[in-house]
């Protein structure tokens, strides 16, 4: 690793601990499917089934998990986009966030915020950046007259790293992906919130590119203190950017733990699994060492028992009697994870359990 | 052509698509070749001309609007001078390539059995029944269970990673002796696409088949080829075995590449990004394309675009980059903080 | 896909209710009565007339007794302005011309529309392709109410060539029974030459398909050459729904080829007939079958057009005349079985649909 | 990317636009669509005539016709203004000029007997002079001519006996009926000069062969052999001919235009309407009242419509507005259906989700966000409706259910081409009452549709940003 001679090794400043900015207690959305002439439900897509976190305040959360596992759900759950939610609870700096409507809800939507993953379609093309950015000072009414939004509109830019006089007056197709995901940066970070959701927001992006935005993420969070709920499915990039992070497989959290413990000591088999799956850019590295077998099995009739038994290497029998709870364990301290075989674990204690299948 | 020459050989291959507002320059003068049984990954970002320069090998590129120019040997022979019929059994017989989106790439009106033994049928000239069982034998080798039932499936009876392991068994079914695999994970979660590389590995070292692997990645290729080829803006920047170009890379771009990707194994404060964008291909900076985003840059790369030299110590594998600065003397400038383009 | 089937059929009889209620309701709500328009008549008369014709009743008795007829007998009643005709006698004579233009118009369409649709895809920009689409577009834009007259005008009246009017049909089996001997002796030497372990039933089918298309268009053929008076309503109908499926085979064609797994096909070494036909053509052809479904209203509508300038005697002339001089009995008769003759073809193409599309038989 | 071109900024309107501009064939299509449009808004001053007057012995002119600039009937009285409709233009504008006018008309006397044709079918069987007198024969001189006596319409025949098929120009009937007919007669040799002097006002002198003619002076165009104002001989040219009842043949394709486009324009535009509220409504909504909404859109796109809207009109009162509401029902369904997807598609984009996150109110999200978006789309269907909603009227009025527009004689383009198609003769020899307007009307149809081909290609999203 001579070529990329890394800068001074320095974990950067740890989050507010003390301070819980939301909490989210066994969080439910079920997706109903309608079939026949009367669109009768016939059955219901489990996409969050039950998922229990807090985020701190300037910290980042990260959420990882293959596609179709939830994560995106549980963030846009949160942000009430998919309203009704099915069960649990959520509360945002103390307010109950499942519960409030109307005025309210849009006070409350000034603090959180949301960054997506395809920066084509979450621009509106028909508007300029000045409109796109500067919407949300009008709807709140943070500014008065439209000489104030075009100069706070032009701070923000300046705060992404866009050109503020020549790129305001500009449309979304006139941009690069990277300078796009900028735009929605500025759009996000325009009323100060205190969280915002950041949906694969550079999965889409070249390599060099991917790079320039996780630093200015991290840049932001440093001089504005908000908390982040990182959600992608590079692991890598979830591992460099979080505090701590949450696996999710088939609508559960397996596992959540403090980023470089869990890269250290991955304890559910599914963590070590997704780890292994990582191609490293060491052609030392041994090249798959435990490989995950089959592929996510289908999330409208998933298999009873402990979810992930078809594809673990340790499953045993009793992994896959029904309606059984499934213990939850904590190894250290802040790493829980849920197993069956979690006993085996050293050290691991009891402390709870989620419900059966 | 003795056969221990390359099997397949590139010399300055261009391939330029005509538009309408004047040529867009993909593949600008590539150099690249792969012996029999080797495995060279090609890596590069998005529009870096990777994937147009195995589509010109292929032929698979309507022209116009592509234009070609520059040769494509295959064992000697320029594929640009082949007629159709030579063309034919080149494609699928001697070389078999495998596509990015398992979800396009198979035909959604034809059963999965028909797609998987016509080419069997066309090149090994077997008989129906022969090439059905042949078809549920590549379907059993690619892992898929209870072959024989699915053959009369359609591909969106197959989920994403199904549907690519048929796309290996239909590009392995005629044995050829280069598989060109662009991308082929792209579109697959991590977990699926550690198993398809796994699986595109063994098949392929266990028929002795050459392999190019396109991708975007850096960590796919390092796991799995002999060598790597770097792509900028359609041309090859650094070339090189794998552990060479990982654990000494001498291309100021691909230093960049290497560093702006976070490492498991590594704690760092801050990702050390490439500035700017990728170059237009319409307008592409004179002299080498990377000097405006490059560290290193001097006043000599605006003027002449710098080719291909070997850089490695004398005796050792090739080692080749296109620069005009010996990284390892020169010193890089201070990248701009956020890095905007 | 009997489950499929099986719901479109479902949805038939609500669609037909709707349209005889609808076309009922409609005229019931004319001002006036039918029999005060063109005569005074004597009170006495037009009560007898109304009692002959149910009039005198309420009109949603009217109505129960009308659709009780119609689906009990699938009697339409009497014509209002034929005295000793019914509207069943009038359809049954119309019905015939009617069908078998419509049938020659979508034939000669779609035969002529996949052709040169497929040949502009597969050769995109050679000087076929640009000579086809721009006909096409020409076709496509130019009403049959146009295109008949003038070429009235050009072939019957001026060059003399053609009749101008009339209807004379005179066909011959032969050449059909010629096609259809041929592809049995094809099939059956095609199966001694592969042998039993090559048969299979899809491809059976798709030879059976290419066979029925083959001796439908030789059908038409050989009646146009032995009905001259036939050739210029045919043409007159066919022309729009020909440059029509044209444009739509051509684009369908593009966009297919331009799909990744055509490259696939096209990768794999196959040759370019086998990419076109085995690959593309089936993906190609999906919008030319879901437009058949617009196209036979189309042909439908062109007959009361084409009918009238060369005074064909089918149900569209009747129409015309029947609305013009307020017959609605036989209005109304005609309404519902042209309704009827496009759910049941609407019904075709969405199982013809679903047999090319495996994604929307399985659901 | 093209982030540092420095000219800004083209909004995606004027990015279409550009697109469509590289056009060629849109371009032209828009230019003709353009001049249409044009002259039909200002029928009145376009076109050379009054398609409402008839000039009866102008009849089934070629296209080219040069003819002496006249009214139906010329009226003077010396020392009176006449009155504006009884003289030519020409001479009513010498009126007021403050000048001095001559005209001099060659004029040939007539000689007008009533016919009475009585004919059996085609055949006619007796023919009666003045008092019933049974004729044995009429034979026309060269200038002769018959006319049908109540509509105006000439007969083409050199002669007329007992026994010959009915002559060109009367309509056919079934059984025995009579035809009413004026044998006029002319004699060349009795050719005598009219002079009428005008100005300041009124018609100073009005001579006849030399001679001061007394009283009010009535001479018939057909009479006018020559006609010279000031010395110089006054004609006009039928450009592209005359129909049967003397009708411009251009002028009446002009006014046909503006029936046709207007026809077109109100129809899209209550289609429309319903249709993009409907489907906006059935996309916004969503869930139960979507799939209730759709429903009923399955089962009236399954109606034979063309019959429905033909079954409405002999019903009701065939007026303009029944017209707009037949039309406008059957193009309404496919906007909805289409407006209906691309509202849930624009629903399901991210940028939707960033306005409800940003607090934005669900009726701001439908203006600023969603309608935007839809335009495009609705931008395309009004070019592609307006040409499908002219075909269809003109469909109607060809198969005979023509719409009064105001009570005036002005047809659309279809009844043109059904009339211009029955007139054509047996050798086709009036050819341009057909060709003509349906020339006109392909070409509008035709530019329409590449128009609206262009349009869309131009706002296509799928060419939008990516590129």
């Amino acid at each position: 690793m001579s070529g990329g001679a890394a800068p001074a090794v320095v974990r950067r400043k740890a989050a507010d601990t003390s301070r819980v900015v939301l909490s989210v207690k066994d969080l439910k959305k079920w997706f109903p499917i309608r079939k026949g002439l009367f669109s009768k439900v016939v059955a219901h897509v489990k996409a969050v089934d039950g998922v229990t976190f807090d985020i701190h305040a300037g910290e980042t959360l990260g959420f990882v998990g293959e596609s179709g596992c939830g994560k995106t759900t549980v963030g846009r759950a949160i942000l009430r986009l998919l309203d009704p939610v099915t069960g649990g609870s959520a509360s945002f700096q103390g307010q109950d966030l499942l519960a409030v409507g109307g005025d309210e809800l849009r006070q409350l939507r000034r603090k959180m915020q949301i960054i997506f993953q395809d920066p084509y379609s979450s621009l509106n093309p028909r508007m300029t950046v000045e409109s796109i950015v500067g919407e949300a000072l009008t709807v709140h009414g943070i500014v008065r007259t439209t000489k104030e939004r075009r100069e706070r509109v032009q701070e923000l830019l300046k705060k992404v790293g866009l050109d503020p006089v020549r790129h305001i007056a500009r449309y979304p197709h006139e941009f690069s992906g990277g300078q796009r995901q900028r735009i929605g940066i500025a759009r996000a970070i325009a009323l100060e919130p205190d969280l915002i959701v950041c949906d694969e927001a550079v999965s889409a992006l070249d390599v060099s590119i991917q790079a320039q935005i996780i630093n200015l993420l991290q840049q932001l969070q440093e001089e504005m203190g908000m908390s982040y709920l990182f959600i992608a499915h590079g692991l890598n990039v979830v591992e460099h950017i979080s505090h701590r992070v949450a696996v999710m497989y088939l609508g559960r959290i397996v596992e959540i733990a403090p980023s470089d413990r869990l890269y250290d000591h991955p304890s559910h088999p599914y963590t070590q699994a997704l780890l292994s799956a990582i191609p490293e850019t060491d052609p030392d590295a041994p090249m798959n060492p435990e490989q995950l077998q089959g592929e996510v099995p289908n999330p409208i009739n998933p298999p009873a028992g402990c979810r992930f038994h078809p594809r673990c290497r340790f499953a045993e029998a009793r992994c896959k009697a029904k309606d059984q709870p499934i213990p939850v364990w904590r190894i250290a301290p802040g790493h829980e994870m849920a197993c069956i075989l979690g006993e085996k674990i050293p050290g691991a204690e009891r402390i709870g359990e989620q419900p059966g299948f | 052509m003795s056969s221990n020459g390359p099997l397949l050989d590139l010399r300055g291959l261009r391939t330029h698509f005509r538009t309408d507002r004047g040529p867009v320059r993909s593949v600008d003068g590539v150099d690249l070749s792969v012996a029999p049984g080797e495995s060279v990954g090609v890596v590069g970002e998005s529009g870096s001309g990777k994937s147009v320069t195995m589509l010109s090998v292929m032929r698979l590129l309507p022209s116009p609007p592509a234009m070609h120019q520059g040769q494509a040997l295959w064992k000697g022979e320029d594929v640009f001078g082949w007629g159709a019929r030579r063309l034919r059994s080149f494609r699928g017989r001697e070389v078999a390539m495998i596509f990015q989106d398992p979800m396009t790439s198979l035909n959604p009106y034809l059963k999965i059995g028909v797609q998987l033994t016509e080419a069997v049928q066309l090149h090994l000239g077997l008989d129906h029944a022969k090439a059905r069982d042949r078809a549920a034998e590549m379907l059993r080798r690619v892992g898929i269970p209870v072959p024989e039932s699915r053959l009369d499936d359609y591909p969106h009876q197959y989920s994403g990673g199904m549907r690519q392991r048929v796309m290996i068994a239909m590009a392995l079914s005629c044995e050829p002796q280069l598989l060109i695999a662009d991308e082929p994970t792209t579109a697959l979660d991590v977990t699926i696409q550690a198993q398809i590389l796994e699986l595109i590995d063994a098949q392929r070292r266990a028929s002795g088949t050459g392999l190019v692997l396109i991708t975007h990645s850096l960590g796919v290729v390092a796991g799995m080829c002999d060598r790597v080829v770097v792509m900028y803006a359609g041309r090859v920047v650094e070339e090189g075995r794998t552990e060479d170009l990982f654990g000494d890379p001498r291309m100021p771009y691909t230093v960049g590449l290497l560093r702006s990707v976070p490492r498991l194994d590594v704690v760092t404060e801050r990702l050390v990004p490439v500035p700017g964008t990728p170059p237009d291909p319409q307008r592409l900076p004179s002299g080498c394309p990377f000097r405006v985003r490059c560290p290193w840059a001097e006043a000599r790369c605006a003027e002449t675009r710098p080719e291909l030299r070997d850089v490695a110590a004398p005796g050792a594998a090739p080692h080749r980059i296109a620069c005009h600065v010996d990284i390892t003397k020169a010193a890089p400038r201070e990248p701009a903080s956020g890095g905007a383009a | 896909m009997g489950r499929y089937v099986l719901r479109r059929l479902l949805w038939t009889p609500l669609v037909l209710l709707v349209l005889v209620t609808l076309t009922f309701a409609l005229i019931k709500a004319a001002p006036g009565n039918p029999f005060a328009m063109d005569r005074v008549v004597s009170e006495e008369i037009r009560a007898q007339l109304e009692a002959r014709y149910g009039l005198d009743k309420p009109a949603i008795v009217q109505f129960g007794q009308y659709l009780g007829r119609v689906v009990t007998d699938f009697d339409f009643g009497p014509s209002m302005k034929f005295k000793d005709r019914t509207v069943n006698d009038i359809i049954a004579n119309g019905i015939g011309p009617t069908m078998l233009l419509g049938a020659c118009a979508v034939i000669l369409a779609v035969a002529i529309g996949l052709t040169a649709g497929t040949i502009g895809a597969v050769r995109q920009n050679s000087v076929f392709d640009h000579a086809s689409m721009s006909a096409a577009t020409f076709g496509m834009s130019v009403p049959n109410f146009v295109t008949g007259p003038v070429l009235v005008l050009v072939f019957a009246l001026s060059w003399k060539a053609l009749p101008v009017s009339g209807f004379d049909p005179s066909f011959s089996l032969l050449p059909a029974l010629g096609i259809a001997a041929l592809h049995v002796a094809w099939r059956v030497t095609e199966r001694i030459r592969v042998g039993p372990a090559g048969f299979s039933w899809g491809r059976e089918f798709a030879c059976l398909w290419l066979g029925l298309l083959l001796a439908a268009v030789t059908s038409v053929v050989t009646l146009l050459a032995r009905s001259p008076t036939l050739i210029l309503p045919a043409v007159t109908l066919a022309l729009p729904f020909a440059s029509r499926i044209a444009r739509l085979m051509r684009a369908g064609m593009l966009e297919v080829i331009g799909q990744d797994y055509v490259r696939t096909a096209r990768a794999k070494g196959l040759s370019e007939t086998t990419v076109v036909v085995r690959h593309a053509l089936k993906g190609g052809i999906l919008p030319v079958v879901s437009y058949l479904g617009p196209a036979i209203t189309g042909v439908l509508t062109g007959s009361l057009v084409v009918e009238k300038i060369f005074a064909i005697p089918g149900i569209g002339r009747e129409f015309v005349e029947a609305a013009l001089s307020r017959d609605y009995m036989l209005v109304l008769g005609i309404v519902v079985l042209d309704g009827l003759l496009l759910v049941l073809f609407n019904l075709a193409v969405d199982v013809v649909y679903g047999f090319l599309d495996p994604r929307i038989r399985y659901e | 990317m093209s982030a540092d071109l420095d000219p800004p900024s083209d909004g995606p309107w004027a990015q279409a636009w550009k697109r469509l501009r590289r056009n060629a064939m849109a371009i032209a299509g828009l230019v003709v669509v353009s001049v249409m449009a044009l002259a039909a808004t200002f029928a009145g001053t376009v076109a050379p005539f009054d398609p409402r007057i008839s000039e009866s012995w102008e009849t089934s002119l070629p296209p080219g016709a040069r003819h002496l600039d006249l009214v139906n009937e010329f009226v003077v009285t010396a020392g009176q203004a006449p009155r504006e409709r009884d003289v030519p233009p020409w001479l009513h504008d010498g009126l007021g000029d403050g000048h001095d006018h001559a005209c001099e008309l060659d004029v040939v006397a007539e000689e007008v007997k009533q016919l009475r044709v009585t004919m059996d079918g085609a055949k006619v069987t007796k023919i009666q002079g003045d008092g019933a007198r049974t004729l044995a024969k009429v034979e026309l001189g060269p200038e002769d001519h018959l006319r049908v006596k109540d509509a105006g319409t000439r007969i083409e025949a050199k002669a007329l006996e007992p026994g010959m098929a009915l002559p060109e120009g009367v309509p056919a009937k079934t059984g025995r009926w009579v035809l009413f007919a004026e044998w006029v007669r002319i004699a060349p040799d009795a050719k005598r000069t009219v002079r009428v002097a005008y100005g300041y006002g009124t018609v100073s002198a009005v001579t006849v062969a030399g001679a001061a003619h007394a009283g009010e002076m009535r001479i018939r165009a057909e009479h006018v052999r020559d006609l010279r104002v000031d010395g110089a001989r006054k004609e006009h040219v039928h450009v592209l001919g005359t129909d049967l009842n003397g009708y411009d043949v251009l002028s009446r394709i002009i006014f046909g235009a503006r029936i046709s486009l207007l026809v077109g324009l109100v129809a899209t535009l209550v289609s429309l309407s319903i249709g993009v509220l409907y489907g906006a409504v059935s996309g916004y909504a969503g869930g139960r009242t979507d799939v209730l909404m759709m429903r009923a859109v399955d089962v009236l796109y399954a109606m034979p419509y063309i019959f429905l809207v033909i079954v409405l009109l002999t019903v009701f009162d065939r007026n303009l507005i029944v017209l707009f509401v037949a039309l406008g029902l059957v193009q309404w369904l496919t906007p909805a259906r289409v407006v209906r997807g691309q509202i849930l598609s624009i629903k399901r984009r991210e940028f939707v989700d960033a306005a409800v996150t940003l607090g934005t109110t669900p009726w701001r999200i439908l203006v600023r966000h969603l309608i935007p978006n839809t335009m495009g789309v609705v931008v395309v269907f009004t070019t592609l409706t307006i040409p499908a909603v002219i075909l269809e009227e003109s469909f109607l009025s060809f198969i005979g259910l023509t719409v009064k527009f105001g009570g005036e004689p002005i047809d659309s383009w279809g009844a043109l081409v059904d009339s211009g198609r029955n007139a054509l003769g047996v050798n086709g020899e009036r050819w341009w009452m057909l060709v003509f307007p349906g020339a006109a009307m392909s070409l509008t149809l035709f530019s329409m549709n590449f128009l609206g081909d262009g349009l869309r290609d131009a706002l296509d999203p799928r060419q939008k940003g990516r590129g």
